[in-house]
């Protein structure tokens, strides 16, 4: 990450900006380098927000262990969003609907609220699908990995 | 405040297509582009609901990946409208934003 | 109106980098801005000069070279998504130990935040992708 | 003479794993890695499909993969046996030939 | 093609090979990188087929004109495969069904049959699913892209 | 018994590498004969010996290249699929006037001869592709 350099002419600029993750993780690279833009984002102080649908969903499962593929697991990654400013992860409902999954089969993920004391909240929100449509129609720029 | 979506995958082969028409909002559109515009093909198993999105959204589809692919207009579904290159620039600044159904 | 490209794929492999560049050339022709083309993931690929496509096929490193140096278009592959892939330039090349670099002309290898960089300015975003 | 068929890509995403299990034939056996081992999750939109499958034809998945993705044996489908890469070579010598269902 | 050099130690091997074409043209280079190992498994004296289901049908779509996307057309060299003595081409009816296709879209690609005078006989067969799953299980190999 | 391995993807953007190559040790633990590995479509990617993974994850060029160096295994990388991708050794590169190759140790450039061939000894052939 050493080549972050928030943009001196652009320091006036506030965007929402979604990731939009609708693929699982390992198969194929996307989940990982995705990841990678939304930790360099911080870096701008943009209003980041994550998307997790389809497939996408499986990012966020709790207990990856990828010692037998011999690839890194990055998904403690993204418990230490909230240290980068970023709260807000949606998950889709139907798509943990249609895998068998249930809120509980993913890592709980959480940041501190200045407001409150640094008291512990939740980063993730399950949302319908409905809802993420809504929350998509307000973003400036979507990302889609 | 109105979205253009991509589709750029066939709906036999990937969920891309489906997902896409299920997270459509008020005034967004729909452009298929690349192996996507197969799923536009006429009497397909997908072609009923392509012609009811049409009747609520935009719906378009690249000429020239069609034509690359053997179809021309007569075999896409009612409703549907042809773009080129030029077309598809002015559907991503008629619209507030674009979401790649990658 | 300023337009941000972001290329996702290799050439060749995926019609996307052929898409991109489709479309990077209409807007241009439509009088529209080009902020920057960012190459990410295997996007990257687009900016080897040492692909030698068939005679009778196109040769998109070469496209895009010349339609950066006819339109001052800024070429942007990812440092970390290019080393992964190997792709280099001399500076690079040297931080790592090779002997020799791949850049084409008129690509840069910089960093990811040029993406958000792009995110932020260009006023549409188009991803080209698998 | 029988055959034994990879899928690696999820069923939710990709329609390679349906038409991989509409082409088993007798003795077939039907081998799911890499992002593929998400369609052996039990109570998933899948599950009762390859159950069916399961009680005529021998279905493995790569217990790595499915570890990496946060899933253990206890959350596939019964009748579904776990493997690892030396089983995977096992079963690629004891079957006359491989398919992949890329 | 000047690569091509039948091997002097595998002679006396004669196998057969299908290539599994599941995968649209031009979206995706797996159609036409297939096309060129078909080729040159040609050289070889192999007995080799050649499947198309799922969208692979859209391989041997009649008309075809890659003029508007830049990239070259290569489906009249499937027209060529009969010169190369590959003669089985099977295409798969329920996948042609489901995509709103019937025989008449696709090319007519044919062979000359020795035995019979030189006549023109059709390379395309159109067989059903289970059809083709027993053709699969006779072959020596499956090479899919 | 002889098994023949292809590689139609890249390394890092899909598994498909990394399944073969854990496929093919596990093989050659079990006491089979590789007869080949074949990299073809974006496989080709394998064979730079430009890639600087980071520092925490796997090199798949160099496992690669070690297993070769350790089993004297045949990694074949496709001339055609290569030329396309810009991966060149230094007879290629001389022939079509690139200044530099980028060809890994262990891994040869040759024809797609050579994979018909694996179908045609190998006693089965295992695919890992997208």
């Amino acid at each position: 990450m050493a080549d972050v350099k928030p943009p001196e002419i652009a320091s006036n600029i506030k965007k929402k900006l979604m990731y939009v993750n609708r693929k699982a993780p390992y198969g194929t690279i996307y989940a990982l380098e995705s990841l990678e833009v939304v930790l360099i984002s911080a870096a701008f102080e943009q209003d980041v927000s994550l998307a997790f649908l389809d497939d996408g969903v499986y990012q966020l499962m709790k207990g990856q262990n990828t010692s037998g593929i011999g690839m890194k697991n990055f998904s403690p990654t993204f418990k230490a969003l909230g240290d980068y400013e970023i709260k807000k992860l949606y998950v889709e409902k139907e798509s943990l609907d249609e895998r068998g999954l249930k809120p509980d089969d993913l890592m709980e993920i959480s940041y501190e609220d200045e407001d409150e004391g640094f008291a512990k909240k939740p980063s993730v929100r399950i949302v319908n699908r409905s809802e993420l449509t809504q929350i998509m129609a307000q973003q400036d720029v979507l990302l889609n990995f | 405040m109105s979205t253009l979506h991509t589709v750029n995958k066939s709906p036999f082969e990937r969920s891309a297509f489906i997902s896409a028409l299920n997270h459509l909002g008020p005034g967004d559109a729909l452009l298929m582009i690349e192996d996507g515009v197969v799923g536009a093909r006429k009497a397909s198993a997908f072609a009923g609901l392509l012609e009811k999105t049409a009747k609520n959204f935009s719906v378009y589809v690249l000429g020239p990946d069609l034509a690359a692919r053997g179809m021309a207009e007569k075999d896409v579904i009612q409703g549907a409208r042809l773009v080129d290159y030029g077309g598809f620039v002015d559907l991503v600044t008629e619209h507030d934003r674009t979401q790649a159904w990658l | 109106m300023k337009l941000g490209i972001l290329v996702n794929e290799g050439p060749y492999t995926h019609q996307a980098s052929d898409s991109a560049y489709h479309f990077t050339k209409a807007a241009l022709e439509k009088g529209h801005e080009i902020f920057r083309v960012f190459f990410y993931n295997d996007g990257v690929n687009n900016g080897t000069r040492l692909t030698v496509p068939p005679q009778d096929d196109r040769n998109l490193q070469k496209a895009w070279s010349e339609l950066a140096d006819k339109h001052k278009l800024d070429l942007v592959v990812c440092i970390a998504a290019a080393q992964r892939r190997g792709i280099l330039d001399q500076d690079e090349a040297k931080r790592h130990g090779k002997n020799v670099d791949n850049i084409a002309p008129g690509f840069r290898i910089s960093g990811l935040g040029q993406l958000v960089e792009t995110a932020m300015i260009a006023e549409r975003l188009v991803v080209f992708g698998d």
